[in-house]
């Protein structure tokens, strides 16, 4: 059979469990014992492999890079005299894993076989109804779970529910004044209780200070006269474009 | 009779969901319904003094618990007090859990239904909850939280060891 | 031996949901748990050349069909019991199983990856594993375990009967 590192991958590309598991293979392929790793062909080909991978766009997980980034911070440091300590210490350390990854490994391919012979046998599968009603509530092994992915379902189903709030535009201090002096153009005089009619809050603020604003600069007149009584406004000065950009300008 | 003959109607008759016909087990075997009718009298004879006998109910066949050891078996049913919560109670269990202090008319609105009083009934009597005080707010409806015994049965020290969203990969918001 | 006590056991084995465990029973018949032993290892004997077996499974005894007999009962149920689990899942349970308790973080770092939570959800909707606590070290993770319906399904008595690596052939070092 040809076993072009090609071919072998598509073989392959199902299988792979994770990056221990490519380089476990990679290992085996170069019949080397997992402690006599050598790191720089070793790395070379594990990025080949990401390559190819890449090549026939397989959607690859992010562990696959994070191994091949230490691989190559592991290959740099080999070649540099005073960090050779510290290479050595993470070669031991992958060795240490990929030691401990094969033994999962093989015990996973145990219970697996297990659990397949296991499977052979079926268990009574009528349940008979031998029940007294009044029973004590008792919570199986996976209370806790149950617990928290009922509220994980409860939480996910009120975020598919809550409404878009489309938020009203705030308006601006530019729209309110361009508000007053459309008002003005026109009108000697006007109250101010009519200028913010059922508008919401924010609205009455920035045109009480616009007003404050106009009458400052002397071109309107206020008067009112009670607390809390109608505020009527008169005007005094000019109110054009001019004028009104000038102003907008001021706020800004 | 062929012991193995008997044996193999003995499991399918054991692993079936329900009443297995004498037809049905000669077409499973590609035998005569006949020699299976022989061999499922000769069992239901061999079973009578046994803990399970062999019943003849709609048709087919079927192991049940001999009725005479109904008491025995009625004891170790109660025993294990292995009471299920319906999932709507579980999940208003949860809500409580999670989100305590609360009142019923905001578990109604968190599950989407009219009124939880029933089940918030069932959780009191099962001592999963209880009424903690109520909400300072017009009508001063009742506050649910849930109770030291609801800890206890679900194995956790304090509410602080609930399991949060993010350690089971879901988002909050 | 008395045959009312054997049928007695074998009724309550046949009843019950999972695997009885012999201290159980002894407490239901409020008998000696040696007595119950000895008649539960005559069942067991008595049982060998049935269409049923008495398996020894998560700590206690259970009526399952006798292997040998699976073409035909798969025959009438079309699927068996295998769980369909991933390459990856089986060493996420294998992990688990063996090193337990323990964090996802420590499982995650055996097996080379940022994150092992969906696979741990799913052996968790399986109830092949469970939250057992948490671990007392910053950040409170929780601690996982294999459940009763594990050993159960992989036909183990104890924990202590996973196989050993000997048993695998791979020298532990």
């Amino acid at each position: 059979m040809d076993f072009t590192p090609a071919f072998d991958l598509e073989l392959q590309l199902e299988g792979f469990n994770g990056p221990l598991d490519l380089l476990l293979h990679l290992v085996r392929k170069q019949k080397m014992a997992i402690s006599d790793i050598a790191i720089a062909p070793i790395t070379e080909q594990y990025a080949a492999y990401l390559k190819r991978m890449e090549e026939l766009n397989l959607d690859i997980a992010g562990d696959y890079f994070v191994m091949a980034s230490t691989l190559m911070l592991m290959k740099a440091k080999s070649l540099i005299p005073r960090e050779k300590e510290s290479f050595e210490e993470m070669r031991e350390e992958l060795i240490f894993q990929l030691e401990e990854y094969e033994k999962i490994v093989a015990k996973a391919a145990k219970l697996r076989e297990r659990h397949r012979e296991m499977a052979r046998s079926f268990p009574r599968s009528f349940k008979e109804k031998i029940k007294r009603e009044e029973r004590e509530f008792k919570v199986g092994d996976n209370g806790v779970f149950l617990l928290v992915e009922h509220y994980a379902k409860v939480v996910e189903r009120l975020k598919a529910l809550r409404p878009i709030l489309i938020k009203p535009k705030p308006y601006t201090m530019k729209d309110v004044l361009a508000l007053l002096f459309q008002v003005f153009r026109e009108k000697r005089k006007a109250r101010f209780s009519s200028l913010v009619h059922q508008r919401e809050r924010g609205f009455v603020v920035y045109a009480f200070v616009s007003v404050l604003e106009l009458v400052r600069e002397g071109s309107l007149r206020v008067t009112q006269t009670d607390t809390f009584s109608e505020i009527v406004l008169q005007r005094r000065g000019i109110f054009n474009e001019e004028k009104q950009a000038q102003l907008i300008a001021r706020f800004e | 009779m062929d012991k193995d003959f008997k044996a193999t109607i003995e499991a399918l008759i054991f692993a079936a969901d329900a009443p297995l016909s004498v037809e049905k087990i000669a077409r499973i075997l590609e035998v005569d319904s006949e020699l299976v009718q022989n061999a499922v009298d000769e069992l239901s004879a061999d079973y009578k003094p046994r803990g399970m006998n062999l019943f003849e109910l709609a048709g087919g066949y079927q192991f049940l618990t001999a009725r005479r050891f109904y008491p025995m078996v009625l004891k170790m049913k109660d025993t294990d007090r292995s009471l299920s919560l319906s999932q709507a109670a579980f999940e208003t269990l949860a809500i409580v859990a999670y989100r305590q202090p609360l009142t019923s008319q905001e578990i109604s609105a968190m599950r989407g239904v009219q009124s939880v009083s029933n089940i918030l009934r069932k959780l009191q009597e099962l001592e999963l909850i209880r009424i903690a005080g109520r909400k300072d707010v017009i009508g001063r409806p009742m506050l649910y939280r849930t109770t030291p015994k609801f800890l206890e049965l679900f194995g956790l020290n304090s509410l602080g060891d609930l399991p949060s969203l993010e350690e089971i990969g879901v988002n909050e918001s």
